[in-house]
């Protein structure tokens, strides 16, 4: 492996945690969203690595269902967003607190 | 063989399911059918086994099956299991043959009752209950059937719940089981503690050798006593059996005459092993068995009440089982616990049909004379009478003296019992010709237009059929004083105690004796007999002056020695003063006020709580990286 | 990788990249030639010899045409968009096999810029990506005809792009590889795919119309109903990006059609690799005999079927090719079934 | 050759991340994502997981993004509006907790890493192509691969119902 793993494993914890603070700290709901997408890919670079580094394809197969899910995520969630956006006029998560009331 | 054991369980089983959910969809015919039909099925399939159990040598007399592991915990594992060997085959023969014959009975009876789909879902209910206890193979499946055929007397009893009084007297019945039950639930608790098993069967084998203090045995035997005497109501806990005449007669033969009054019995006989090694136990049993012999049966003479007279005979019949027990005369209290069940099944629904047949009279001082207006009844009533006054030739008579016998030889000291023994003899004589005669004999009093009649066939064919057996039902018994081999006793032997008999006289000096005293009890119960006779066909006036000149003794005894009222005074007022208390003080004050503080305390919590609860997506983002925070640190440091 | 490997995979490059880019100059001739051929008339004929200077004076043209960006627009995503369109359109190519293997020195010349294990995935991937152009093209232009022309195309491409796949699978299916060597190595060996399952190239064939954006599927740009579509607002040499994709695509996809249809490179009834680099050169040239004729097919359909309506796209797209794609993997499925 | 490529990849992927989450334009943030997914692309092949590289390009960047896109078009979201002070007061202890955890992360990693790096190298085996994967998806994963197959269908029934207008 050209790569050391924990190199690779760096990139993928800086991606992750990018990831977090974008779900923290913006106000768009596509941003968060994209940011969870951000996040998903981290691991799944983690799990690419470790497949590599193990010579073992499980790792690659668990990829391709967490991209199946993320699929069928993004299609729900971005859904919701729309019907979020249709209902109340606005995609920002900090003004979207109707549970609260 | 054993494969088809679950059957015997499973058809009342089905036939409660499908009368209890399905019911408003039959018609009462079919309500009765189904019912009965599950019982013929349990009877049918306990009798082939009992015929294959027959069939094979003694001392291998045993099926058993393993339905499923019940009660999984740790190491107890409780299974449904049945066992089924000649004392459980008695015992399930008797409960689904008389259980059969008493169904059918109830078509007729319960005839144009509303709640008729109920009754039959509850009586199967009762059948299936009274065979798992029958069956079991441990005590917790055992106590299952216990707690259920109490479940099911409670309900039967109280099933005319619209009169408070009928449905007072079901809880009582119920409460005053459950003194008797928490003694099982301890004594069960012991031998677990003990044995750490709870299989009737390896507690049995392990008992004898194993190096435990004579007063456990005799703790565990006196608290499973106390569930006897709740359940098959000897003193002190016989209270509730005359009330729950409440219920409709059937119930009052099945449950309260021939079957789950009888568990006690069982119980014993089924843990004979326990119970013969503790002396000091079997020596309570027969004082307590025998002195509730007599006492019921002094009640008896005085009561009005058809069935109140069958209720406290009733009592003072399982007094005398309790007797044969407590002697150690196991299969005697069987044999006794089986020829009863015939006779006084018979009595109830001969009662039953008189009671029918007068819209639902049951003092008797408004029959008499029904002899030509019921004649089946009459006489079927007749041989039942003969059969439970212990007249030579029918069951009654070899079960009994075979109890007397029992308690004359077992020691020398324990005669009395024998004398008190053929005293309630005679006093039972006396009180069942009483009733024969007041109700079949003499003037009609009976008030209204409307002649009374004989009973449709559905209700007299099972009185034929409970009179037939109440004549033959005891050959099977007959004592080797007499020239037979009593084989139900050598049926029985291989699966109880035996315990030590004090008999110093050679076999054929025994017999001599034997049958002087068979002579003597015949006797006095003739002299009972015609004492009633006289009484209550010679000079029906005597009754009256009896009555006046034995003044206190009779309203003793026609009060139930106030036994009720004694209770309610020293028992139920003081501690109704003490729920009182308890309620207005300890519940109100303290168990209240813990409730709702700590409900204030949660909602003011929760208030703090609330805050962080605000609606933002990210703020709960937020706590949750808090917890992968946490996580990470943790495995940090670890 | 040493000396020879770096000059060869330079000279393929560049041959392809030259390749293409003529290809697309004498496609925008051929268009308005064969155009004025059916529609009997001249096409343009003055620059050159039958016109055929005309490509160089249109590039000419666009190259010193003025640039207009309109005030409204998204600068970079404006900017962005014909390079985006236009990178996938130039690198597709990459993995299409031109030609037989080439005996040069002792060593065998792919005839391919690159042989990737997942070729065909490649290529799929990279026309998914071809999306972004035609979207973010159509919305930073900040106006409502190329916004809806930019919507349209992307749920044109999205949809179509299904049926496309279908129709692959079954070819994948019965070749047992992903890379187009092994696709053509079976179609050698047997026959062409085309004779074996006629229902997939025909879905494949039309999807490709649609994942080009030519009629009769070019709601993308509809110039009676939307202008120009996403490219109305481009002017000068951002247009031209965005007109040389167009054709790239075309030619890309033609050799995407051979390729997987109708043998690649393969001459029917005759073994190439016995005439040595002859047998070479004939394969090139028979590779764009077959690319020419679809490309003509191309025009040809062009000027004569009328343009679809948008639900009818949508609903030949969902409705008709996705199920026949299912069909004819089904069948496919069966029939390899059966024969084993 | 390989490695650089990897770490300039690596660059990119941060860089175009950071771009995303830190620019007030959606439409910016959605093209930089696409961009950090190829680059992401990228390395899967360097790190020899060809059909997922493949998948990563056809899926995310070709799919999932378009849908980003799309419906960041269709809600014509606009630029979030700067406001007032640099750090909002309901907001920096959610930083102060980011930092923390960002800090950990790195130690953790590093902590991880010295016990990998410590574990013996892994062999490089054939394994990130179509058919590995692929045979390991339709026997050892065959049911999970259905399921996935069905949870699909429920998202598109889903999305469906949730995204068309009342009727």
């Amino acid at each position: 492996m050209v790569v050391p793993l924990y190199h690779v494993l760096a990139f993928a914890g800086l991606l992750f945690t990018i990831g977090v603070l974008g779900v923290l700290f913006r106000r768009s709901a596509i941003i968060v969203f994209m940011s969870v997408e951000i996040m998903l890919n981290a691991v799944n670079l983690a799990f690419i690595a470790f497949s590599r580094y193990h010579g073992d394809v499980n790792g690659q197969v668990f990829v391709f269902f967490i991209m199946t899910l993320a699929a069928a995520e993004v299609a729900v969630g971005l859904a919701i967003i729309i019907s979020l956006y249709r209902n109340l006029r606005t995609s920002d998560i900090s003004e979207i607190r109707l549970m609260k009331h | 063989m054993a494969d088809t054991l679950y059957l015997i369980t499973l058809f009342p089983l089905l036939g409660f399911l499908i009368n209890g959910l399905l019911g408003r969809w039959l018609s009462e015919k079919q309500s009765g059918l189904v019912a009965s039909g599950a019982i013929l099925g349990s009877f049918l399939v306990s009798a082939q086994l009992l015929l294959a159990l027959i069939a094979l040598p003694e001392g291998e007399r045993l099926f058993t099956q393993n339905l499923f592991a019940w009660i999984p915990v740790g190491e107890l594992s409780i299974p449904i299991g049945y066992r089924f060997d000649p004392l459980s085959a008695v015992m399930t023969l008797v409960v689904s043959g008389v259980g059969l014959l008493i169904h059918i009975y109830s078509i007729g009876y319960m005839h144009a009752d509303p709640g008729i789909r109920r009754y039959f879902a509850f009586l199967n209910l009762f059948t299936f209950m009274m065979l798992s206890l029958v069956l079991a193979d441990n005590l917790v499946l055992m106590f299952l059937g216990w707690e259920g055929v109490g479940l099911c007397s409670y309900l039967l009893i109280g099933f005319w719940f619209e009169d408070e009084a009928k449905a007072r007297a079901g809880m009582k019945a119920f409460i005053v089981n459950r003194i008797g039950d928490a003694g099982f639930i301890i004594a069960m608790i012991l031998l677990y503690d003990q044995f750490g098993t709870l299989s009737i069967s390896k507690i049995a084998a392990a008992a004898p050798g194993a190096q435990l203090a004579q007063g456990f045995f005799t703790a565990v035997t006196l608290l499973m006593f106390l569930g006897a005497t709740g359940k098959s109501a000897q003193i002190p806990l016989y209270v509730w059996l005359p009330d729950a005449m409440a219920g409709p007669t059937p119930v009052s033969a099945l449950i309260h005459a021939a079957t789950m009054v009888t568990a006690g019995v069982y119980l014993i006989a089924r843990n004979s092993v326990l119970f013969s090694l503790a002396p000091a136990t079997m020596s309570i049993v027969a004082f307590i068995g025998i002195l509730t012999a007599l006492y019921a049966a002094t009640i008896a003479i005085t009561q009005n009440d058809i069935k109140k007279v069958l209720a406290y005979s009733t009592i003072s019949q399982l007094g005398y089982m309790f007797t044969a027990v407590g002697v150690g005369a196991f299969s005697a209290g069987i044999f006794h616990l089986m020829t009863h069940a015939f006779f006084k099944g018979l009595l109830f629904l001969g009662a039953g049909s008189v009671i029918h047949s007068m819209n639902g009279e049951q003092d008797m001082g408004r029959m008499g004379g029904l002899k030509n207006h019921m004649p089946t009844t009459h006489w079927t009533m007749l041989i039942g009478v003969l059969a439970i006054a212990g007249i030579p030739g029918l069951s009654g008579f070899f079960s009994k003296d075979e109890i007397l016998w029992g308690a004359f030889s077992q020691h020398e000291g324990f005669s009395w019992i024998w004398l008190l023994g053929v005293v309630t003899a005679g006093l039972t004589a006396f009180y069942m010709f009483r009733l024969f005669f007041r109700t079949f004999y003499g003037d009609p009093v009976w008030e209204g237009t409307q002649k009374p009649h004989e009973s449709p066939s559905v209700m007299t064919l099972p009185l034929v059929l409970l009179a037939f057996l109440s004549i033959f039902g005891g050959y099977v018994g007959i004592p080797a004083a007499l020239g037979g081999s009593n084989p139900f006793h050598h049926f029985l032997e291989p699966v109880l105690a035996s315990y030590p008999v004090h008999s110093t006289a050679a076999p054929h000096t025994t017999y001599r004796l034997e049958l002087l005293l068979m002579l003597v009890s015949t006797l006095v119960v003739a002299g009972g007999i015609y004492y009633a006779y006289r009484v209550y066909i010679q000079q029906p006036s005597l009754a009256e002056d009896l009555a006046k000149r034995l003044g206190l003794l009779y309203r003793l005894s026609f009060n139930k020695y106030f036994v009720d009222e004694i209770y309610d005074r020293l028992i139920i007022k003081p501690f109704r003063m003490l729920a009182t208390v308890t309620w207005e003080w300890f519940d109100v004050q303290i168990v209240d006020g813990a409730v709702n503080g700590s409900g204030h305390a949660v909602a003011r919590m929760s208030g703090i709580v609330r805050k962080i609860q605000n609606g933002l997506i990210q703020h709960y983002a937020s706590i949750i990286l808090l917890g992968v925070i946490f996580i990470l640190i943790y495995i940090y440091f670890d | 990788m040493d000396t020879f490997e770096i000059l060869v995979a330079l000279i393929k490059v560049v041959a392809v990249f030259v390749a293409v880019i003529l290809a697309v100059m004498v496609m925008t001739l051929a268009e308005r030639r064969v155009a004025g051929f059916i529609q009997y008339r001249h096409g343009p004929n003055r620059v050159g010899p039958w016109g055929f200077l005309q490509p160089v004076a249109d590039g000419i043209k666009f190259l010193l045409k003025e640039d207009i960006i309109p005030a409204n627009v998204n600068l970079p995503i404006y900017l962005l968009a014909p390079a985006i369109t236009m990178i996938p359109a130039l690198t597709t190519f990459a993995v299409i096999p031109f030609g037989a293997p080439l005996e040069v020195a002792g060593r065998t010349v792919q005839l391919q810029v690159a042989n990737i294990n997942i070729g065909l995935l490649y290529i799929l991937a990279l026309t998914s990506v071809g999306v972004y152009g035609l979207v973010l093209a159509g919305w930073s232009s900040g106006s409502k005809y190329p916004l809806l022309g930019g919507l349209r195309s992307s749920a044109q491409l999205i949809s179509y792009e299904l049926a496309m796949g279908l129709a692959i699978i079954g070819v994948v299916m019965v070749s047992g590889g992903l890379t187009f060597n092994e696709i053509i190595a079976h179609q050698q060996a047997t026959s062409w795919n085309f004779w074996k399952q006629p229902i997939a190239a025909l879905v494949f064939l039309v999807a490709m119309y649609a994942e080009t954006n030519r009629l009769p599927f070019d709601l993308t740009e509809a110039e009676q109903e939307l202008v120009g579509g996403y490219h109305t607002e481009y002017s000068s040499f951002k247009f031209a990006m965005f007109f040389l994709s167009e054709y790239a695509n075309m030619v890309t996809a033609s050799a995407f059609m051979v390729c997987l249809f109708f043998g690649g490179w393969d001459i029917p009834f005759v073994d190439e690799t016995q005439m040595g680099a002859w047998g070479v050169v004939l394969s090139v040239l028979v590779f764009i005999a077959k690319i020419g004729f679809f490309l003509f097919l191309y025009i040809w359909v062009r000027w004569t079927f009328p343009r679809f309506r948008y639900d009818q796209l949508m609903r030949l797209g969902w409705k008709v090719l996705l199920p026949l794609g299912l069909v004819n993997i089904f069948l496919v499925g069966l029939w390899m079934a059966l024969k084993v | 050759m390989t490695a650089i490529l990897f770490y300039i990849f690596a660059t990119f992927l941060l860089a175009a991340s950071l771009f995303v989450v830190l620019n007030r334009n959606p439409i910016y943030s959605v093209v930089a994502l696409v961009f950090a997914f190829m680059n992401l692309a990228a390395m899967y092949f360097l790190l020899e997981a060809y059909f997922i590289g493949i998948l990563q390009v056809l899926v995310y960047a070709g799919a999932i993004m378009v849908l980003f896109l799309f419906v960041v078009m269709l809600l014509n979201v606009q630029p979030d509006q700067p406001r007032p002070g640099l750090i909002h007061f309901d907001r920096w202890w959610y930083g102060l907790m980011g930092l923390i955890f960002v800090g950990l992360f790195l130690v953790l990693i590093g902590e991880g890493a010295r016990l990998l790096l410590t574990s013996p190298a892994g062999e490089a085996v054939q394994i990130g192509g179509v058919d590995s994967v692929g045979e390991a998806l339709f026997t050892h994963f065959l049911l999970p691969f259905e399921i996935a197959s069905l949870l699909l269908t429920v998202a598109l029934v889903g999305t469906v119902f949730l995204a068309k207008r009342r009727v």
